[in-house]
């Protein structure tokens, strides 16, 4: 078995070692796209707002 | 029973979900007073009884009893033992008569009192037996009156005391205030409409 | 005047507008050596096999489960205490990541189980504790939506984390107690080789490294969103 | 303490009377006690060992049913705005009505608890310990239960989420109360019986407190 198909079998344990660092990252990934895009959202909403309330004063 | 001589607001401000109630609000009211809030709805006429009711703690500001014995009292929970409250909902229970309603209210508020003569003095000892579920509205507030009368507090806090009674229950609350003032005791009341006695009167809403 | 606006928020926002591109450098750095060791650096196991692995993100996402609740907590008594509304703000921030880490946690855990007991959730003391940890988790967010009024929301809610927290210990102690009386097996043996020692550490540090920045960005996040919701009250009275 | 004894006799009577929550709780848990064989099966000696913990879950479960009235009926009506102003406050009036509610459902429950035991047959050394730990741990459950009741108390539907903000701190007297039942079944003497009597202790002893700050928090609103 060539080096790179070794790493990938795990040790026979390749179908509980990839799953969970695969879910990992899907969880941690989800969570930071989710927390700077919501972030970077309400951001804009502001400066619309604030733009808006400049303009009336 | 009336051993509180004064109450003195200062500063007071209220903000509503963020939004200003009202602010720097000050008065003083001495024993033997009444007065009565007045102002249109949202003004904060509630948001102010419940503070001085201890309920709701003001954003700015503070409330002080002074007592006969010249201690002051500014606790919100020790203030709140001297206040006699009267709400929108007037605390009955729907399967309990009227005597068992005021019996419970005098052994709770540790006041035994004659349930008979009291229930006479708002005129209802007709419906000494009948569950609370079957009292109309004003008979409600009645029985409300009853409770705040042996309750033997010396600061009564009315919130919209003339909801609902017809006019000689209205009578019967100008009667109750009066005699309560002369006892040296103090009255606040949120109304729409005069308390058919001349009393102070403070502006609310005018931000 | 504003609510909101009272308890000023500007020198969190420069703080954390400072301290956020480090925090995120340093959980990359720690994440990418963590994992380098992980997968190169590491011999297997002589009883797990590579499935000790897992322990990798086991360990560090069960560790920020259980600190997301302690911070909650310390934000709760905050703002109980002095009625900070950023402490709040800090608090309803910190429940969503703690969850997520503490279902890693779950997840992760079960299928380092499998290969070992042949199934996907064994009553280990530790996964019990973090199974309950997540209800908390659950009733604590679903307080928070379930009651209209901000204020009274995270009042009550952080109420709910204080008696959580109190109640914390003893649950653990409970399902320890619990655990001898079944002789349910352990998946942690307790000793960790050396040299497994030192990717346990980076991925650890990486892991709470992330939470924070996470954290602090979602702070910023409720923050712009009051004001954003201050302004359009406010605009509406112009 | 004359307030103390008044306000605890008013709950109990209103409990008992028409509306109350006391016949619920009974008749919840005689109908999960009697639904379980009918899903696991009537194998004797398994109802036998499950028994412990079965009774137990469905106790709590049963005590819960009641909790999410018990500061909301007052909040409705205006009672809660003067309990906080009465002579004894708001933290001593939390714990008359924890006292009430058990009064009126977790005693019962644990009255009842020996006869639904009949359907599931514990042996005959099983039964003083089940009523002995229901008797001490339904008291936690009253008093943490408060808790979340003061906390949903101004949730329309509060009662939806009582149990899952309530159920996940109650698991230590679940472990306890259960695992008492069935550390006598098998001979041991773990000590369940001390654990569950200090748990139930300190929820009685501490919730008042977090009930009361619930109730006031809600007051303020």
């Amino acid at each position: 078995m060539s080096g790179v198909a070794a790493f990938f079998a795990m040790g026979g344990y390749a179908a509980f070692v990839w799953p969970s660092y695969g879910l990992s990252a899907l969880g941690i990934g989800a969570a930071t796209f989710v927390t700077l895009n919501s972030y970077r959202r309400t951001r804009a909403a502001l400066t619309l707002l604030e733009g808006l309330k400049d303009a009336k004063k | 029973m009336t051993d509180i001589t004064s109450l003195e607001a200062a500063g007071l401000a209220c903000a509503r979900g963020g939004r200003p109630v009202f602010r720097d609000l000050d008065f003083r009211l001495e024993a033997g007073e009444a007065l009565s809030l007045e102002g249109p709805n949202g003004a904060g006429k509630t948001s102010l009884l419940r503070m001085l009711g201890s309920y709701l703690t003001p954003l700015t500001g503070t409330i002080t009893l002074t007592t006969k014995a010249g201690e002051q009292i500014t606790d919100a929970e020790e203030r709140g033992r001297q206040i006699g409250w009267l709400g929108h909902q007037d605390g009955v229970k729907p399967q309990l008569t009227t005597s068992e309603t005021l019996a419970f209210y005098a052994g709770y508020y540790g006041k035994p009192c004659d349930i008979p003569k009291a229930l006479e003095g708002v005129g209802l000892l007709r419906a000494r037996d009948l569950p609370g579920q079957y009292l109309s509205a004003g008979m409600k507030k009645r029985l409300a009156l009853a409770r705040l009368k042996l309750s033997g507090r010396p600061l009564w806090l009315l919130d919209e005391p003339l909801a609902a009674l017809d006019v000689n229950a209205k009578k019967l609350v100008a009667d109750m205030i009066t005699a309560h003032c002369a006892e040296g005791g103090m009255v606040i009341a949120a109304t729409h409409e005069s308390l058919g006695l001349d009393c102070r009167k403070l502006m609310l809403g005018a931000l | 005047m504003n609510i909101f606006e009272l308890a000023n928020p500007k020198r969190f926002l420069a703080l954390s507008e400072k301290l956020l591109p480090w925090f995120w450098a340093a959980a990359v750095l720690t994440l990418a050596s963590g994992l380098y060791l992980t997968f190169f650096g590491v011999p297997p196991d002589y009883q797990q096999g590579t499935t000790v692995k897992i322990m990798f993100i086991h360990v560090p996402a069960a560790l920020v489960g259980e600190m997301a609740y302690g911070v909650m907590g310390v934000a709760s008594l905050l703002g109980l205490v002095n009625r900070h509304p950023l402490a709040d703000v800090a608090a309803k921030s910190a429940a969503p990541l703690g969850a997520l880490f503490t279902a890693l946690a779950l997840i992760t855990g079960s299928l380092w189980g499998k290969p070992m007991w042949g199934t996907y959730w064994v009553w280990d003391a530790r996964l019990t504790s973090f199974l309950i940890l997540f209800f908390l988790y659950l009733g604590y967010m679903a307080l928070w939506n379930a009651i209209e009024d901000e204020t009274r929301a995270a009042r009550a809610a952080a109420i709910l984390a204080l008696v959580g927290v109190v109640d914390l210990p003893i649950i653990y102690f409970s399902v320890q107690w619990w655990n001898t009386l079944h002789q349910g097996e352990s998946i942690f043996t307790g000793k960790i080789a050396p040299v497994f020692l030192w990717p346990l550490m980076l991925m650890m540090a990486g892991y709470v490294f992330l939470f924070g920045a996470l954290w602090m960005v979602r702070i910023r996040t409720e923050i712009l969103a009051r004001r954003a919701r201050a302004l359009q009250l406010q605009g509406g009275g112009l | 303490m004359s307030s103390f004894y008044a306000l605890l006799a008013r709950d109990v009577r209103l409990a008992t009377r028409a509306g109350g929550g006391a016949m619920l709780a009974l008749a919840f848990f005689a109908a999960v006690a009697a639904l379980v064989p009918l899903g696991v099966g009537a194998d004797l000696k398994l109802l036998g060992r499950i028994a412990g913990g079965v009774l137990w879950v469905s106790a709590i479960l049963a005590a819960l049913l009641s909790l999410d009235r018990l500061f909301q009926a007052d909040f409705e009506d205006g009672s809660l705005d003067l309990m906080a102003i009465s002579p004894i406050g708001l933290e001593t009036s939390a714990f008359a009505k924890i006292v009430a509610h058990w009064l009126t459902t977790g005693l019962p429950l644990t009255l009842l608890s020996p006869l639904l035991a009949l359907l599931f047959n514990i042996p005959q050394p099983g039964y003083v310990p089940l009523i002995l730990s229901l008797a001490i741990g339904t008291p936690a459950a009253s008093a943490i239960g408060a808790v979340g009741a003061g906390l949903t108390m101004s949730v329309r539907r509060g009662g939806l989420i009582l149990p899952l903000l309530i159920l996940p701190l109650l698991a230590p007297a679940v472990i306890f109360g259960a695992g008492a039942v069935s550390a006598a079944l098998d001979g041991l003497a773990n000590g369940a019986m001390w654990l569950l009597s200090a748990f139930s202790l300190a929820a009685v002893v501490l919730s008042p407190f977090a009930a009361a700050a619930s109730v006031r928090l809600n007051l303020a609103g």
